[in-house]
């Protein structure tokens, strides 16, 4: 066991997995003498060599197709985006090769592939380094999209995604790299790509989030039993695609009230999908109209304002007494 | 000095044996074999026939739109004759003759055109990708799978074909730039055919040639006569020889001409005129070689007529295979889609006939589940 | 009037536009000589000039950059993608520059800029000819996102697009380019961007939906009269953004009950975000969950299985039953 | 003949003022206006004293990340002095120098790495684009831009900057093949600063040169000495000249160093010694103008010692400005997004403060609603 935080977690991972599996190759811009921006690499192309780790051109469309040929020839291809507002380049070679090439060759081609994109808001970076764009990907049939909200699930996650055979997208929540450390065993464990977390558990409304919203539901959650207020069921979808809709569907079917919670723009965010199951599978069970506390339909503001744009305990607050108050 | 040389460069246009029929002994001796020249002629003559037919199938109805090869069979085939059987070909979607020489079955690219993936399941080994739609996105796996090869050590190298248009995009400078700054031997092959679609190309590139595009990356750069299969050959040699041996890559422009129409969809005639289609009819690729074989006494029109029997037989059972495979379930597309398939999928594959996607049919009291399902088979009695 | 096809429809908006504002330009990929891949631009160079219609090289990002550039110097640019499936390399463009150079900029640069795209399937074409990416934008603060579903409203649509000073998405669905013609006013007239339309009234359920798959809610509703079925309310969106709730709401308190029809894929389809508003705005009167018929979350089958993805008059029923029947 | 020559370039590099302080009278005699010279080298010298100023600023939290200029001063004053007021000048971040020049106040500059959009306001008429931050992007932009001028038969042209690592972007390909072959006067800047980040150009370019990625486009291309002010001005003049006689786009690479880290976020001793960096010192732009006007009498330690106090005092009043200026308003984000903005938004700008996205405040009962309102305002309390 070590006490570990966001960014040391994924860390060992990469070195545990890589050192299990000699077809694991990592690529992107700045992540080998300088172990990446957020020093996630660190220390891994000294450890494993050029050969493994590498540095590419600046080129996003480059960095994805190179690796969607490094996976097709057999490889598992580990690239890193910089940032998630660096996505856009690679977009197309994602959403038309990556997500499509197994389905379009019956399985002739596959590619096992595991994008690793710091993502969200909240250190005060600059423009387009703060965004959330998983809907877009949970959107693009094909891909698998993960978010841990934790050094531990962050562990877990990544070796399952390093060793699933289709391409997975791994957003890693910027604002909780260094936020906070944990007990995370140095002994191998995974966490299944699918399943859900319930964080805590509760009776009055259930809470669904992921990524670094989490923790600001559970300072919400703090702060109202504190108040000796509602008791509250927080489920950590830790997946986005394929998501876990059966913890939900179970837990907003004893509760009857759900507020989601996402840094995403409210429209179209993945928390309309999940509002949408939650009419559809808990129709009958349903109390309250489920509340999305999440991003504007705005484009994420620079950060002197960025906190008034990103979902807070207060908001989160706020929409656990409109749920209940209906 | 304040003013110096930072940098020279100049590339090389080749053609061995031309329109006219003049043969370069000193380059084109003994390049080909006579046995393979024959092989290889037999081969064009083949890919030109299956076109034929393939116009004739999509006109009646019988298969999607489908992008003729005709007049370019010398590009693929040069290349597909010079590399090694386990050497990568990446090419787009007008590269048939290479393709089947390297053994791809001809029922793959019709089934591919006739909307079915079955005809994208490559049987293996054949080291060859299957058609690309988006332009220009295929060079960078080129690149890829050849970086793949090279860290298990394998000398296995790659040759990516693509169009001028394609050469546009921003992914074929990527692909460019990745394989001359990582060291990944591939043979970047341009195939100028004059058009893209309607769009000519000097709208793709003001350059004398496309050849230079290779220059950005410092690659070595030929200029060939495409429609001149000694020419491709003589080029590829060089290419395959040079990226073999260094382990980079380099670039290659082929000059060659699309005398048909971009597409079963498209009409040529409303951009281009019969002149300068009719002085390409006279560059064809095909007639030059039976000229130059019939002149070596190697090809006569017994010979000819012998083909063109045997290539009919040929693509009608090609076709025949084609048409013959199963159609589809429509549960592939759901099964075909993760190694491992989703539960939320499973439900989407089982319920596509019976209920709508909002609808979790356990939470339908019985008698109303009862009800839906047999509204539902009248609606659908209705349609039919 | 005349009586015009989808085609017809748009290629006349554009000439009346152009005659009247010498700074709407046309670009694209064989847009000049050739009309178009599917005639939409036909006769306009001859028109026009090469000045304002131009052919440019084979590069989306390209088109769509040069005409953030035009636009941000002063010129409407119409700039066409030659099919939704290659929207994606030019992504980063649309999202990280055309859509937030106003709020960046706080307005010192805008992107009056209208991109006309062919979208949808249902034509037995190739490969990435026939998706539906329209969610994608509409998760994209800045854009506005429009799609509509006859010769009439196309006109009069586009027309609002090309008075738009803001970027806007124009999604044609080529499955109806030729389906079926009808009287077109010669006269100027627009729809405003933002407003729904009423197909036709009923109070048992209500079917919202845009773009090709109205057609097909169409079918169905016929048949449903046919056989005396129930009175049903069709809703064509019309714009995906800024989406007509009120149109949509004011319906689902009057009927109740509620379909969404798209083809674009389930997950996150805007069909979801329709889905949770009416939770939120129509809870009480909610008597069953809403429906959707969408397209579903794999990758849009080539054309031998299309018919099996796509929405039809089929499906659309048996949702009708499924709704009703709860 | 088989074999021929289908193309052949040659680079020129310039140098006018090199480190060791020789200066070449026949290129360099009377390129620069004494009068001007002092003033350009002013306008240097104040540039990096904001650098310094930004750096003291980010350190002490009043800034967010902040790249310095630091070293590569000389490349886009070259260009600003050259231009005209009203060509385009569409740069990317590193340009702070040439954008003064150009008459952008600093608070524009130190208010965008504020962290406040305010900053990418431009004051009109400037011509020139605010901060871009997504690499290789704006140079279609730039070329949108002339072409919007070209379109309305004005002879504006423009100058777009962009470094080694941007280089490699597809859009970086795509700018210059529209420019070339939609005839777009844009003169292409490559400032090689041997850096992106921790990454050498070397990954970003195996050729010889930047300036080669040129060629593939057919533009003339010239390289030259970034720190020597004489060379990037005598080649900006050559090359503005170019593209506004002929209406067609040139290439240019600037050969510079980023002296400093990449931006305040950065380290750049993880990645590259202090040997190179002394090296680069040595040939720092500033001091060897410093030196050429001492040895020319235009300068001497007493102008230096006043131009040190003058540049202080501005500079702190710029940086005064840009904290004086009121806090943005939340409501900002959400007006800026659409000419007329959306109902919805209008909608959540304002509830923002009293309701969840997903609730119709109107839907619930009186009653209810004061208990949100106030359970809310307990919550909120609580949490300060
Ligand atoms: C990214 C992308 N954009 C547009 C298209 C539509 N399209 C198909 S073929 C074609 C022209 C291709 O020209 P070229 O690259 O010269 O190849 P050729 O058809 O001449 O062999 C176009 C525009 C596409 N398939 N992919
Ligand atoms: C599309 C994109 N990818 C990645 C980044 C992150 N990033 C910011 S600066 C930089 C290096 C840029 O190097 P170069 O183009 O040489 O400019 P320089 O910083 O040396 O002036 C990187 C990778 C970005 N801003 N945009
Ligand atoms: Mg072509
Ligand atoms: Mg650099």
């Amino acid at each position: 066991m070590a006490n570990l935080n966001l960014v040391q977690a994924i860390n060992l991972a990469l070195i545990q997995e890589m050192e299990k599996n000699p077809d694991i190759v990592l690529l992107g811009e700045d992540i080998g003498v300088n172990g990446g921006v957020f020093r996630v690499t660190e220390g891994l192309q000294k450890r494993f060599g050029e050969k493994r780790v590498f540095d590419t051109p600046l080129a996003e469309s480059g960095i994805i197709g190179l690796s969607i040929g490094l996976a097709m020839g057999g490889l598992h291809p580990v690239p890193e985006i910089q940032f998630e507002g660096f996505l856009g380049p690679a977009y197309d070679q994602i959403c038309s090769h990556a997500a499509r090439m197994r389905s379009r060759t019956r399985g002739a081609f596959t590619v096992p592939m595991t994008i690793r994109i710091p993502v969200g808001g909240g250190i005060h970076a600059p423009e387009l380094h703060s965004d959330s764009p998983e809907a877009i990907y949970a959107h693009t049939p094909g891909l698998k999209v993960v978010m841990p909200s934790s050094p531990y699930d962050a562990k877990g996650l990544l070796v399952s995604a390093l060793r699933d055979p289709d391409p997975v997208m791994f957003f890693e929540p910027k604002r909780i790299y260094r936020a906070f450390r944990e007990e995370v065993p140095e002994d191998e464990y995974t966490l299944p790509i699918g399943k859900a977390r319930t964080v805590c558990e509760g009776d009055d409304l259930t809470i669904v989030s992921w990524g670094a919203s989490v923790v600001q539901c559970m300072q919400a959650i703090e702060k109202a039993s504190e108040s000796g207020g509602p008791s509250i069921e927080l489920i950590d979808l830790r997946t986005i695609y394929p998501f876990d809709m059966d913890a939900v569907e179970a837990s907003v079917r004893k509760t009857g009230r759900c507020v989601i919670v996402h840094e995403a723009p409210l429209t179209c965010g993945f928390g309309s999908e999940i509002a949408a199951r939650i009419m559809e599978k808990c129709f009958l069970e349903l109390e309250a109209p489920v509340q999305r506390v999440a991003g504007f339909d705005t484009t994420m503001p620079y950060y002197k304002l960025e906190l008034d744009y990103l979902p807070d305990a207060i908001r989160v607050t706020r929409a656990i007494h409109d749920c209940l108050a209906y | 000095m304040p003013i110096t040389t930072a940098y020279e460069a100049k590339i090389e246009h080749i053609s061995i044996l031309d329109e006219k029929g003049n043969f370069d002994e000193k380059l084109g001796k003994g390049l080909i074999p006579d046995a393979d020249l024959v092989k290889l002629y037999e081969a064009m003559v083949s890919c030109r026939q299956l076109d034929q037919v393939a116009f004739r199938l999509q006109r009646s109805g019988r298969m999607g739109t489908y992008p003729q090869n005709m007049g370019q069979e010398a590009t693929s085939l040069g290349a597909a004759y010079v590399l090694r059987k386990d050497d990568w070909m990446v090419t787009c979607y007008r590269e048939n003759c290479g393709l089947f020489w390297r053994g791809v079955p001809k029922e793959a690219i019709l089934l591919h055109w006739m909307g079915d993936e079955r005809g994208n399941a490559m049987p293996k080994p054949h080291w060859v990708t299957p058609i690309y739609v988006p332009l220009g996105t295929q060079m960078l796996h080129a690149a890829g799978l050849t970086m793949a090869a090279k860290y298990r050590g394998e000398d296995r190298i790659a040759c990516t074909f693509f169009g001028d248009g394609a050469s546009s995009e921003g992914d074929f400078h990527e692909a460019c730039n990745f394989a001359s700054n990582l060291k990944i031997p591939v043979v970047f092959v341009c195939q100028n055919n004059f058009w893209a679609i309607s769009t000519p190309s000097r709208i793709n590139s003001a350059a004398p040639t496309f050849a230079q595009r290779g220059l950005s990356y410092g690659m070595p750069c030929l200029q060939c006569d495409g429609n001149d299969l000694f020419a491709t050959v003589h080029t590829m040699r060089k290419s395959v020889e040079y990226s073999r041996s260094t382990g980079l890559p380099c670039f290659v422009e082929m000059v060659t001409y699309r005398l048909g129409d971009h597409t079963t969809a498209d009409d040529a005639s409303r951009y281009r005129g019969k002149d300068e289609v009719d002085a390409w009819k006279a560059r064809d690729p095909i007639i030059r070689l039976r000229n130059y074989m019939t002149a070596r006494k190697l090809w006569d029109d017994a010979k000819e007529a012998a083909l063109a029997e045997r290539v009919e037989q040929e693509n009608a059972e090609a076709v025949a295979r084609a048409e013959g495979i199963a159609s589809p379930d429509r549960a592939d597309f759901f099964n075909a889609m993760y190694a491992e398939i989703p539960q939320d999928l499973v439900i989407q594959r089982e319920t596509m006939q019976t209920h709508s996607l909002g609808q979790d049919p356990t939470q339908l009291p019985p008698e109303a589940q009862e009800r839906a399902a047999q509204l539902a088979a009248e609606a659908a009695a209705a349609h039919h």
